[in-house]
């Protein structure tokens, strides 16, 4: 597969590391009154659609960087290519 | 022997005479040959025999399409099974052998499976060797083993080497035949980068093995021609002798190209084959098509061959099939056989078509009906001829060509799970559905058969994938004939008429199928094993799915197809592993000693890439655990050391470091004072350990954060998700440093001793005490950094320098220590060390414990958010009884502790239900004089003192045990703080 | 000064050459290395003071080749920074009085082994070891890639049969071991047009 | 009808015209007391033993395509107990032992062939592990022997023990391992099921669960509503798909593993050999042919295909151990995909929806799995409760923190 990197352009997936879905940036909070709950369901339950998946991959042989990596399972296309750490500031992960 | 079916004209150069064998007897034949038209110029028909029934056969083709003519080449080392006569090119020496076979190719003892073949139906295996069960291990499946199975491997090492490439291009034409050569022509004159490749080693596709002309030039100079031009523009790259095997995701193609095996044997260093992973924008698949065989009765004979390789051997090869040669047809491509070999001078027994209106000829008889059956032993003599009226005629023939159309070369169109359509005109399918993105298909391939469709077809694929605007470029003149086909899969009434000649699935297999319930596809392949011989059924699926769908009562479309897959064809394992075999299999790290180590005739060992020094042996020592246990003692009495340098080290740099470090590891790193290092252990986010190490706080904002060897990428990888994903706002900056450092570690009493004669500043324990570390100089000002930091349990540093001195200073530290007989130990010592110390490592940290289990459980921080520690609070990680790290002593000294062994009640059952625990890693403490080891044993904080069994029933050994603190030397820590 | 002496990253008091008719394959052992990562909210200045040291900050996938200093980009906000080690022996130290709190500075000098890969037969070698599109490739273009599983720089010198390859230190020998024996899979025939010069 | 040897003679000599159907091919009723969702492997196995072994009545299995036609007919076809952890060797142990009875139980020869299995051992850490493993096989009943590097080589002389970048330093050998042909497991069980009257319907999707008051009462498929008493899914690979209509989500990812078969070759390989410092595992087919295997492509798919670099990273732990395979050639690689579980164990259990049963997450280990899935599914699904070697297969497994994590690999399915 070739994975566009928002910096460097098109990149053989081979270059990469693959973690799984993107929701694992959205990591609960410690405090929660659900918490042991939420960080079940966050490291444990999965959407694991067969079509648009948002997943992160490292790329461990080039930048480094994580990306945020919106694919479709069944067809492997990929519509958009994100840096993670955008994603994550996005989702609120500032402090 | 003289080639006595050589013709004149065509490719080969007859100027040249190649000597080869075939089953040890010599025959010549020219460059341009190959082996298959080599046999047939020398009157040789009979190659190979059937998979099943050991039926005798010929080439069928001559392309890689090839079922039957399968042969081993080369001799020794070299030797390849299963390799087709048909691609396989002739060079002077050449020799190969007839394979699957029990004594000569033409006395098969195992032939006689034919006798038996009404027992040996689809799936009667299946039905029968049932009973008595141990039979089918014992009797029944060797004798199947044996007898299954094609050519052999010589089970010597494959004395070649392989590359690996990669190229990238705007555009990748698949097939240099007319379609994919005009279409090149077109790309390349516009200024694209093209990659032409061509399994073939010559290009023109068809253009080589037929009569027709383009413009005014025969085909096969114009495609001389074109090759010729397209090799003087340097944005074309042409790869002949390059089967592009798999179109995978976004525009990556695999393709080999075989580079050497042409030659007798590569030139030295040189590869025999390269896999190139090809990266293009836009491809263009101009395959071609493969012709298919008809199924009548008996016609797997030798001899019996697709029409259009007849005319492949006449025309390109100069080879006649046999003198006589008559065609089986139900299209006018047929006839084109006809013609030709007639204007080569070879008798045509008979056109038989089954068409009543077939076109008439001069030169030959045209018979309306079908070819009933055949005749001939090791070969066709004769074959009989139903006509339309019903009357019988005999054929003297020793060469049928059989013309049932053709099948388009979909394959690659449908790598990415797409599907073909069915197309009525040609009676074929035809590339549908959703093709790889980026892939258009042009010429044959696409349906279109005639040469000047080919041509037209191919510039405007090139046109349209390159976006490139105005009119086509004028396609030459070429012959446009329409196809005129009656579809004709099998002869009526017919029964042993193959289908899949090299797996022996004849028409009477796919009824039995049909009976049988086994009607989907699928379940037709599986259970005949039509289409899973060498040539994934290019020649025989289409006739076994049209047989189904008549007896289902459907059209074909609705029958569909089994699902193409990569490669197209067979491939190499060698070329698919490259270079990565033997001592290249995975690159070798080494650290920055090892050279001195080598020296000192270490012996090294394999962790993870690195290799390092395990022992090092002296001259009189007879075994490794006497040079182990003195290099425990030297360094436990005075001072050893040891090259750490493999441990990962992270870099970890700004002003939220701190903060951070405090989220990836469980306990505290806040309030570490600048100078100071601390233990750290990291849990993965399930709240299991996953790693433990130093993190030494070199300023305010520097910390050097050391991980296990092991463990080093993905502790890296995950802090750079923790600090990219996670927090993306902290200042933090994360970068390796594993390799720019050698770092040694110098433990025993006298360390500090042997270190005050290197290092520069004072490291007095006032000025330097237990866990202090700091960036000083060596040596009159070499730039190191120093941790007072202990695996070992002893006074103990570990220093480091820029990895291009640690040769000099591993150098240094032997000579400044002699005075203290310092003494280098490996990896086995610095493993007993850290057991009598009970320090936990790889074998205890395996992805399964926890903080608790490794008696750390107190370390994980209630009063902050660490990685792991919500979910470390699940209960069934903190149950009652839960296992613990424990110490192992046999009660009699000389017994084994051996690590994989299993804890059991002293009295009680042995067995799984009353396991107890394990033991994880194990030695010999020649400090304490008997082996020791590190377990994990359910309440074990609670039963100190406990004698238990510890069995290994794997090896022998059932054992009395003590359970015992981890902490097996200097409990008290006081040797660290001295 | 110290006495402590040096060792190649192959592990040669010299650094190692060899020469072919279409490939010349030296190890460099004269380059002092260390890293630059921008400060959160210092990336202004971090990017002010390169531009000073380098004449320009490298965008991703970009390399400033440029004297004594050069450097290329790692990653996002994150550079290599490279110099003669003859003169720059303290590299690390230098940059860290350079850009101060504006960025970190890793010494790296020692992580790495280089090799400097020259001759007609440049861009067919390439393409047998990695796939970066080496004849797409600019002067000044730097990429980190993968040979023979191996974690690499490539970098397009401005000589257009140049490449400069970065590797792993402590795998220098398996490195040169892929590149030789891949200089000596190539043909050593002639390169057509189309290779550099 | 009786398959036999006589039976084949017979027929052989009378033109093969009594063969029957191996299976009816009936049309869906309007009900059924169990319905099986998946005709794989696994839900064939479980419709045979709820029929033979557990006497339920009207039972159906529903297959959306071909029976046969997802993992149970695309795997490497291994079968053995070398695990480790007491939730898992029990379950994978009787699962061999209804493998050594099974041909004669459901009277169709699958080839069930015990040649062995062998895992190489290439570092000291590694022989510690699979000590502990075998020991805990052995006490399990199961059978284990480690043998020597000499040993090894005895038996496979052509492994390379000379040149080697990670030296073979022994092996842990489970003889009663093997291999059987797979696409005849899913016949044999469809046929025996066939023969104790369950339904199996081919081309029969199901599209949705009927679920009211927190019960299941039937499930919607292409052929229109079927009611059921209860309904049991076993669709590894798409059970995330199909639990979605329940509104559940899974402890689990799809991943695409590839497998990979050589051209036919004369026997060169006698059992099963693992690769223990690369991915690679390899044995030879009956008809010649190698058939290997190593790592998942890592990524989230439903494609049933993979990509160059894991067939390349395989082919190179092949020439690793074997460098004679070079001029072997690959004929054909495809994919399967697998319910890549959270912990790499399996998960056999009810839902929180009544009547609703799950068999699934399997990981790539479903197929010597097959018989223990069935059997234990059956019981659960007619006893309402957990057969005893697969008590541990439990949903609420993670959240309450009691993994089978034989790999040691935490929350993270690709690396299980």
């Amino acid at each position: 597969m070739i994975i566009n990197h928002p910096l460097l352009g098109p990149r053989d997936s081979a270059e990469f590391t693959y973690l799984g879905d993107a929701r694992l940036i959205d990591r609960p909070d410690w405090q929660s009154q659900t918490a042991a709950r939420d960080f079940y369901e966050y490291g444990y339950l999965r959407e694991n659609p067969a079509g648009w998946h948002e997943e992160l991959w490292f790329h461990e042989a080039g930048d480094r960087s994580w990306l945020v990596v919106t694919r479709n399972t069944v067809t492997h296309e990929i519509s958009k290519v994100e840096m993670a750490r955008d994603v994550a500031r996005k989702r609120g992960r500032s402090t | 022997m003289t080639q006595k079916n050589r013709l004149q004209g065509g490719q080969v150069d007859t100027t040249t005479t190649c000597k080869f064998k075939f089953d040890g007897k010599s025959y010549t034949a020219h460059s341009g040959d190959t082996l298959a038209s080599a046999l047939l110029a020398n009157g040789v028909r009979l190659m190979g025999r059937s998979f099943k029934y050991h039926r005798p056969r010929g080439v069928l083709s001559a392309g890689s399409e090839e079922p039957n003519a399968l042969v081993e080449l080369r001799n020794g080392a070299r030797q390849e099974p299963n390799t087709r006569a048909t691609t396989i090119e002739m060079f002077d020496g050449l020799s190969a052998n007839s394979q699957n076979r029990l004594g000569s190719l033409r006395f098969d003892l195992l032939a006689i499976n034919d006798r038996f073949s009404n027992f040996l139906a689809a799936g009667f295996y299946y039905k029968t060797f049932m009973w008595p069960a141990a039979f089918w291990e014992k009797i029944y499946e060797p004798i199947i083993r044996k007898a299954a199975g094609l050519g052999s491997l010589s089970l010597q090492d494959d004395p070649d080497v392989y590359d690996k490439g990669f190229l990238h291009c705007d555009l990748l034409i698949i097939g240099a035949g007319p379609a994919g050569l005009m279409a090149a022509l077109t790309a390349g004159r516009a200024g694209a980068n093209v990659i032409l490749a061509d399994e073939d080693f010559r290009m023109g596709g068809r253009l080589n093995s037929e009569t027709f002309s383009i413009d005014d030039a025969a085909g096969a100079d114009w495609a001389a021609a074109t090759v010729a031009e397209l090799a003087n523009l340097p944005n074309v790259r042409l790869m002949s002798r390059t089967t592009v095997i798999g179109a995978f995701d976004h525009g990556i193609y695999g393709a080999v190209e075989r580079v050497s095996d042409h030659l007798p044997t590569p030139e030295v260093g040189k590869p025999r084959q390269v896999l190139w992973r090809i990266y293009t924008k836009q491809t263009v698949l101009a395959a071609g098509a493969i012709e298919r065989p008809i199924a009548f009765e008996n016609n797997d004979r030798p001899g019996i061959m697709l029409a259009s390789s007849i005319r492949s051997y006449a025309n390109r090869f100069a080879v006649a099939a046999d003198q006589r040669v008559a065609v089986f047809t139900n299209n006018d491509d047929g006839h084109r056989t006809a013609a030709d070999l007639h204007a080569k001078g070879v008798k045509i027994s008979a056109v038989v078509d089954v068409r009543a209106d077939a076109p008439r000829s001069h030169d030959y008889e045209v018979l309306h009906g079908e070819v009933v059956n055949t005749k001939g032993r090791l070969g066709l003599a004769f074959a009989e001829v139903k006509l339309a009226d019903g009357t019988m005629r005999v054929l003297e023939c020793g060469a049928l060509g059989m013309a049932g159309g053709w099948n388009p070369n979909v394959h690659m169109t449908c790598h990415q799970r797409g599907r073909p359509a069915w197309n009525e005109d040609i009676a074929a399918f035809v590339p549908g559905g959703a093709l790889p993105p980026g892939m258009s298909v042009a010429g044959a391939a696409n349906g279109a058969f005639s040469t000047y469709a080919a041509l037209t077809s191919g510039a405007a694929a090139a046109q349209k994938a390159l976006g490139l605007k105005g009119r086509l470029p004028a396609t030459p003149q070429a012959e446009d004939a329409p196809v005129n086909l009656k579809p004709f899969w099998y002869v009526e009434g017919c029964s042993r008429a193959w289908l899949d000649l090299q797996n022996d699935v004849t028409v009477k297999d796919v009824k039995l199928s049909h009976q049988e319930g086994f009607r989907s596809v699928e379940h037709l392949k599986r259970y005949t094993t039509l289409g899973m011989a060498t040539d994934q059924g290019k020649t025989s699926n289409m006739g076994g799915l049209a047989i189904m769908a008549e007896l289902a009562g459907k059209a074909i479309p609705e029958v569909g197809t089994t699902i193409f897959r990569p490669p197209y064809t067979p491939t190499a394992i060698g070329v698919l592993a490259g270079r990565h075999r033997g001592q290249e299999f995975h690159p070798k790290r080494l650290t920055p000693s090892h050279r001195w180590a080598e020296e000192q005739g270490a012996v090294f060992v394999e962790v993870g890439n690195w290799l390092r020094a395990q022992w090092f042996p002296r001259a009189g020592e007879t075994h490794w655990r006497e040079t182990v246990d003195r290099e425990v003692l030297a360094t436990r009495k005075s001072v050893g050391v040891c090259d750490v340098t493999t441990l990962g080290k992270v870099d970890v740099q700004g002003a939220d470091a701190a903060d951070f470090l405090n989220k990836i590891y469980c306990n505290g790193f806040a309030k570490l004072a600048v100078g100071k290092t601390r233990y750290g252990l990291m849990l993965r986010e399930d709240g299991i350990a996953m790693d433990d190490g130093t993190a030494a706080r070199l300023a305010e904002d520097h910390f050097v954060v050391t991980t296990t060897t092991a463990n080093a990428l993905p502790v890296y990888r995950h802090m750079e998700f923790v600090r990219q994903c996670l927090f993306p706002d902290m200042d933090v900056q994360l970068i390796s440093t594993t390799e720019a450092w050698a770092q040694y570690a110098v433990a025993g009493p006298n360390s500090r001793k042997l270190l005050e004669k290197i290092v520069d500043q004072d490291i007095s324990n006032d000025a330097f005490p237990f866990m202090a570390c700091a960036n000083i100089t060596i040596c009159g000002g070499l730039r190191a950094r120093l941790f007072r930091i202990s695996f070992s349990g002893e006074l103990a540093y570990e220093i480091a320098v820029p990895s291009a001195y640690g040769d000099a200073l591993m150098r240094r530290i032997i000579e400044v220590g002699a005075e203290f007989d310092v003494t280098p130990y490996g990896t086995e010592a610095l493993g007993v060390m850290r057991i009598e110390k009970g320090h936990a490592a790889g074998n205890e940290l395996n992805g399964t414990t926890t903080a608790q289990n490794l008696g750390m459980g107190r370390m994980v921080s209630k009063k902050k958010d660490s990685i792991g520690s919500t979910l470390s609070e699940r209960e069934g990680l903190n149950a009652e009884g839960d296992v613990r790290q424990v110490g192992i002593r046999p009660v009699n000294p000389d017994d084994p502790v051996p690590a994989g062994a299993h804890l059991m009640n002293a009295t009680g059952p042995v067995d799984a239900g009353h396991d107890q625990g394990y033991a994880t890693s194990a030695c010999f403490s020649p400090n304490l004089g008997h082996a020791i080891a590190l377990g994990f044993l359910k309440d074990g904080a609670n039963r100190m003192g406990e004698k238990m069994r510890l069995v290994s029933p794997l090896t022998g050994i059932d054992v009395q045990v003590e359970i015992v603190s981890a902490h097996f030397v200097d409990p008290e820590g006081e040797r660290l703080r001295a | 000064m110290h006495d402590l002496v040096k060792q190649t990253a192959l592990g040669g008091t010299e650094p190692r050459v060899d020469k072919y008719d279409h490939i010349t394959i030296s190890e460099n052992d004269g380059l002092s290395l260390a890293s630059v990562a921008a400060r959160r909210g210092k990336e202004a200045d971090c990017h002010k003071l390169l531009k000073k040291l380098l004449g320009a900050v490298p965008g991703p996938g970009r390399a400033q080749l440029h004297d004594p200093e050069a450097g290329f980009w790692m990653g996002p906000e994150q550079w290599m920074i490279g110099a003669p080690s003859e003169s720059h022996e303290d590299l690390a130290e230098r940059l860290k009085g350079l850009l101060g709190d504006a960025a970190s500075v890793t010494e790296q000098t020692g992580a790495w082994v280089c090799f400097d890969v020259i001759g007609p037969a440049m861009q067919d070698m390439c393409e047998r070891l990695c796939s970066v599109p080496i004849r797409q490739m600019q002067a000044g273009d730097a990429q980190r890639t993968v040979i023979h599983h191996l974690g690499c720089f490539v970098i397009r010198r401005t000589a257009a049969d140049h490449i400069r390859i970065l590797g792993p230190r402590a795998s220098a020998g398996s490195l040169h071991h892929a590149l030789v024996a891949t200089a000596q899979a190539l043909d050593t025939g002639s390169y057509g047009s189309d290779a550099p010069a | 009808m009786r398959y036999s040897g006589l039976r084949v003679i017979k027929e052989a000599l009378t033109g093969h015209k009594g063969w029957q159907p191996a299976w009816r091919d009936p049309e869906p009723q309007a009900a059924y007391d169990i319905v099986i969702i998946g005709g794989g492997g696994h839900g064939l196995a479980t419709a045979y033993y709820l029929a033979k072994e557990f006497g339920q009545k009207r039972i159906a299995v529903l297959e959306k395509g071909w029976i046969g036609g997802g993992n149970v007919g695309r795997n490497t076809t291994i079968i053995r107990s070398n695990y480790l952890l007491d939730g898992n060797e029990p379950f994978y142990e009787f699962s061999l032992k209804l493998w050594e009875g099974l041909e004669q139980d459901f009277n169709y020869n699958a080839m069930i062939s015990q040649r062995g299995i062998l895992n190489l051992i290439h570092s000291d850490a590694q022989r510690d592990a699979f000590t502990r493993r075998g020991n805990a096989m052995i006490l399990n009943g199961a059978d284990a022997e480690m043998l020597s590097t000499e040993q090894i080589k005895a038996r496979y002389p052509f492994l390379n023990t000379d040149d080697a970048r990670f030296p073979i330093k022994g092996g842990l050998a489970q003889h009663r391992g093997g291999t059987v042909r797979h696409d005849a497991v899913a016949w044999g069980y469809a046929r025996g099921a066939d023969s104790h009257g369950v339904d199996i319907i081919q081309n029969c999707e199901v599209t949705g669960f009927r679920i009211a008051n927190g019960k299941c009462t039937g499930v919607e498929t292409t052929r229109g509503f079927i009611g059921a008493g209860k309904v049991g899914c076993a669709v590894a690979g798409s059970s995330s798909r199909l639990m979605s209509h329940a509104g559940m989500r899974l402890p689990m990812e799809s991943h695409v593993l590839q497998a990979f078969v050589s051209e036919g070759l004369k026997p060169v390989l006698p059992g099963v050999i693992t690769f223990g410092a690369g991915h690679f595992y390899c044995s030879q087919s009956d008809k010649g042919g190698l058939v290997f295997g190593g790592d998942i492509d890592g990524y989230n798919s439903y494609a049933q295909r993979g990509n160059l670099p894991v067939v390349e990273d395989v082919c190179e732990g092949g020439m690793a151990i074997f460098p004679s395979f070079g001029r072997a050639r690959l004929l054909r690689m495809w994919g399967g995909i697998m319910d890549m579980s959270m912990d790499g164990s399996p998960i056999i259990d009810r839902t929180e929806t009544e009547g609703l049963y799950f068999n699934g997450g399997w990981c790539y280990g479903g197929f010597k799995a097959t018989p223990a899935s069935g059997y234990c599914f059956a019981h659960l699904l007619a006893k309402d409760a957990p057969h005893p070697t697969a008590t541990a297969y439990r949903f609420d497994r993670f959240e309450k923190g009691r993994m089978i994590d034989e790999k040691g690999m935490g929350n993270q399915p690709n690396l299980h």
